[in-house]
């Protein structure tokens, strides 16, 4: 055991116990709160792989907008405080199969990499992973960058109300 | 936004600009507790009492708009010497303002004919509690100290009645036995003819002398 | 020096900064406020003009009761001043003082780092508007997170378009690349960055979130004593943040007429609070934005502004190279 | 470093994310679940970066196809950050989805007046209807809907 395992341990633990209280909390605007940490502790091991770029590109478009546009979005259909009864259906399909997934690749997983040890590789700059980008996947990047336009688009033309229309 | 002249963003430096100057100039702020203000002549601070000029007449509590003026009084008998008989005085037994109800509107001194009242500028008189506020006529004697001299008079206003009474028996000694009445009327009557209204011009010049002096 | 003892420097280094700046902000804006309107300002506390007057405020804030209302959810009420305040502590981390290391901690994608920790402060914003249970507070938060949101494109496409110019994301350097000459060149950035900045920490005249005669105090509304001066005190470390990025992006940082290898602290503060100066300057002379107006300046003026700014800087980089 | 613990935090984030689009009825935590998958797959993304298969075992990827003879290893050097490339792509990706997915759940609101994806009927076109509508007989969809509530909202 490194520093890093056990700061990834303790990371892990953290990222996987919001993760949980995010799908198992009675109270809405807490389960996006919780998603805030834990999509931060997924950043800290991002940060402990030496994926410093990706780590700080998670906290700006996750925490600093995904998550605060689904808070906005849980607020504007009238959150209220507290705990909300019906959130949730019957669970055991849903135990079944989401438990099922995670425990089948963990195990996976596990019987893959035992307890093998690699080395961490160099804190990766934004020059490589620039270089990286722009060189072998840049035509991912501009089709992504169209979706992220027609998606821009889409949201405005789904969500913009025609006065005088009755929609 | 339509009839915006000149270059754009122009206003937006001008905001800028004025709170700039402002700054660069002294601040206009009266350091009131350390500095004394300096207010104006015939501030209506407090309500003085001059005891021995008061009659009991009772004209002030009379008109008093909010009666927040408390006379007693009793009768006194003096004996004059060389006199036939003993004359009979009116002593003050108590005069007391309740400044927890005056509105300063100065009726009381306005009206005072003996010049008992006066105003002073003093203005520090508050209390914790509301009943204090009740000045006894040793509390208002005690303001008298702090009236301040009279105000000179305004060079372009009237002449006070008793300058312009000296300045008429002056003129005209043939007249000297005659009422002053007369005159006196005829030279108010300018002042009030034109207006036709109210004959609120005069008025309050010459009650407003008469205080003054 | 050993490393244990050059890291507990530069942590007390930069709490102190976060300690003290802040507070000589704050007394600079009662002065400079305060004679703009033509009036003295705070003059008792301390003796000299008042100096204390914010210490004297902590230690009242200290004595207050610290309320939580009834309805309030009371772990998120109490959790959001301190989200508030994290993020611009550890943004100062990274902010060059001065050449040879003069920082917190030198981080190759420093910029990216401030931009993203200031962009969690909006979380901060949405914890205490709904925890508040406050219709007031609801609404100013939800202001607050939409102007936030929008605001930080033309932060970060500002902030691109000097990185792009001196082609690295690493603050200290971005002004080891600066030149004199940039201030004009990337002028419409500076100008962009300035004011998404300023909306970025919610101050007049884009202080609409906490607009005070519509929504009594926005998403602060239901805050209390100590929790409410959390708040207070972030705003103002805002400031010096959002004064010093600009410092050290478009201004030139360390950079001064002359000594720049042992006055370049000194330059720096200079620029700083000359630009904190001028974000108290604008508060004193503008009226609050309307909501649409806030809104219409940032999608109609600022984004293209600075896509324009981006396409130039390309430009101009390409020419060069 | 041992690869094994970020990728058993990535597979148990993964099943976290299924249980919760399984589970919740609210569209909105839906949505957060779906998150939650995506941020599990980053972290998959970033650990094989970090641990390739093939390294983490010690030895060269069996058969390889391409005749010049490279191994994953190889592969792994050349392209050093293939795999922080495709997580800041998967980043992107889930921003643009969450802008459309709100945009949708806010419209939904404002014509059903609920966001729960149980009530969401899809088999009948109940235009302008309060919530109520969505549980109204199917057989009856010409009846006049009341007043519409998800308008004003």
């Amino acid at each position: 055991m490194t520093t890093a395992d056990v700061l990834m341990l303790a990371l892990g633990a953290v990222a996987v116990g919001a993760g949980a209280l995010v799908v198992t909390t009675r109270h809405l605007v807490r389960a996006g709160l919780y998603l805030v940490v834990s999509l931060g502790a997924v950043a800290g091991i991002f940060l402990v792989l030496t994926a410093e770029l990706v780590a700080w590109v998670q906290l700006l478009i996750y925490v600093g907008a995904v998550v605060v546009l689904l808070l906005f979005a849980v607020m504007l259909t009238r959150a209220p405080i507290g705990a909300a009864d019906d959130l949730d259906r019957p669970g055991w399909p849903a135990t079944l199969v989401g438990g099922g997934t995670g425990l089948g690749l963990a195990v996976l997983l596990v019987d893959a990499y035992r307890w093998s040890t690699v080395e961490l590789p160099e804190p990766g700059t934004a020059e490589r992973l620039g270089t990286e980008i722009f060189g072998s996947w840049v035509l991912p990047f501009e089709v992504l960058s169209v979706l992220l336009l027609s998606a821009l688009v889409g949201a405005i033309a789904v969500s913009v109300r025609i006065p005088g229309r009755r929609r | 936004m339509s009839e915006r002249t000149g270059l754009p963003g122009e206003g937006l430096a001008k905001g800028l600009a004025v709170t700039l100057r402002t700054m660069t100039r002294r601040a206009h702020t009266q350091q009131y507790p350390d500095v004394a203000p300096e207010l104006p002549p015939r501030s209506r601070g407090v309500i003085a009492l001059l005891e021995e000029n008061c009659t009991v007449c009772m004209l002030c509590a009379r008109e008093c708009p909010d009666w927040c003026i408390y006379i007693d009084s009793h009768k006194e008998e003096v004996a004059m010497p060389g006199a036939a008989r003993p004359r009979q005085r009116n002593v003050l037994d108590r005069f007391d303002i309740d400044f927890s109800l005056c509105m300063y509107c100065g009726i009381c001194v306005e009206v005072c004919p003996f010049d008992a009242l006066y105003w002073s500028p003093e203005f520090e008189y508050a209390e914790y509690d509301i009943r204090d506020l009740l000045h006894d006529k040793t509390r208002l004697g005690q303001w008298v100290a702090t009236v301040p001299p009279p105000p000179a008079h305004d060079p372009n206003g009237e002449p006070s009645k008793e300058e312009a009474t000296a300045a008429r028996k002056a003129a005209a000694p043939a007249t000297a036995g005659q009422r002053g009445a007369g005159p006196e009327v005829r030279i108010r009557r300018p002042a009030r003819r034109p207006p036709a209204g109210p004959g609120s011009a005069g008025n309050p010049e010459a009650s407003g002398g008469r205080e003054s002096t | 020096m050993p490393v244990w003892l050059e890291l507990v420097v530069r942590v007390v280094g930069v709490v102190a900064a976060f300690l003290v700046l802040p507070l000589v902000v704050g007394q600079a804006e009662h002065k400079v406020m305060a004679h703009m309107q033509g009036r003295l300002g705070p003059m008792y506390a301390g003796g000299f003009h008042g100096w204390a007057q914010l210490i004297a405020d902590g230690v009242k804030f200290v004595q207050k009761e610290d309320v939580t209302p009834r309805e309030a959810d009371r772990a998120v009420f109490r959790l959001a001043p301190v989200v508030a305040l994290v993020p611009y502590l550890l943004a100062l981390l990274v902010i060059p003082l001065g050449p040879n290391d003069l920082v917190g901690q030198p981080l190759d994608i420093g910029l990216f780092f401030v931009l993203a920790v200031v962009g969690v402060g909006v979380v901060a914003v949405l914890m205490s508007a709904w925890a508040s249970a406050n219709k007031y507070s609801l609404l100013g938060g939800l202001r607050g997170a939409a102007q936030l949101l929008g605001y930080e494109l033309p932060l970060v496409l500002a902030a691109a378009s000097v990185a792009m110019a001196a082609g690295t994301l690493s603050l200290p350097g971005i002004v080891e690349a600066w030149r004199p000459w940039w201030l004009l060149w990337q002028a419409p950035a500076m100008l962009v960055f300035f004011v998404a900045g300023l909306a970025e920490i919610r101050r007049p005249p884009f202080d609409m979130p906490v607009a005070d005669s519509e929504l009594v105090f926005g998403y602060m509304t239901e805050y209390t004593g100590l929790r409410f001066a959390f708040f207070l005190l972030a705003e103002y470390v805002g400031i010096v943040v959002i004064a010093a990025l600009t410092t050290v992006l478009f201004l030139g940082g360390w950079q001064g007429p002359f000594g720049d290898a042992y006055l370049g602290w000194l330059w720096t503060l200079i620029k700083v609070f000359l630009v904190s100066f001028v974000i108290i300057w604008l508060r004193v002379s503008y009226p609050r934005l309307r909501e649409d107006q806030l809104q219409r300046l940032c999608w109609l003026v600022l984004v293209p502004v600075a896509l324009g700014q981006l396409v130039l800087t390309a430009g101009v980089r390409l020419a060069i190279a | 470093m041992r690869p094994v613990i970020p990728y058993v935090v990535a597979a148990l984030l993964f099943g976290l994310g299924v249980y919760g689009v399984l589970r919740r009825r609210n569209a909105v935590l839906v949505l957060m679940s779906v998150e939650l998958m995506l941020n599990a797959v980053n972290l998959l993304l970033v650990t094989a970066n970090a641990a390739p298969l093939a390294t983490a075992l010690g030895r060269p990827a069996p058969a390889p196809v391409a005749p010049e003879p490279s191994s994953a290893a190889e592969t792994a050097a050349a392209l050093p950050y293939t795999g922080q490339a495709f997580t800041l792509f998967v980043i992107v990706i889930a921003a643009a989805e969450v802008g459309v997915g709100l945009a949708i759940v806010l419209q939904l609101y404002r014509l059903r007046g609920t966001i729960a994806v149980d009530d969401v009927r899809l088999d009948t076109h109940t235009p302008d209807r309060g919530p109520q509508a969505t549980v109204a007989s199917p057989a009856s969809p010409a009846a006049p809907g009341p007043a519409t509530r998800g308008a004003e909202t």
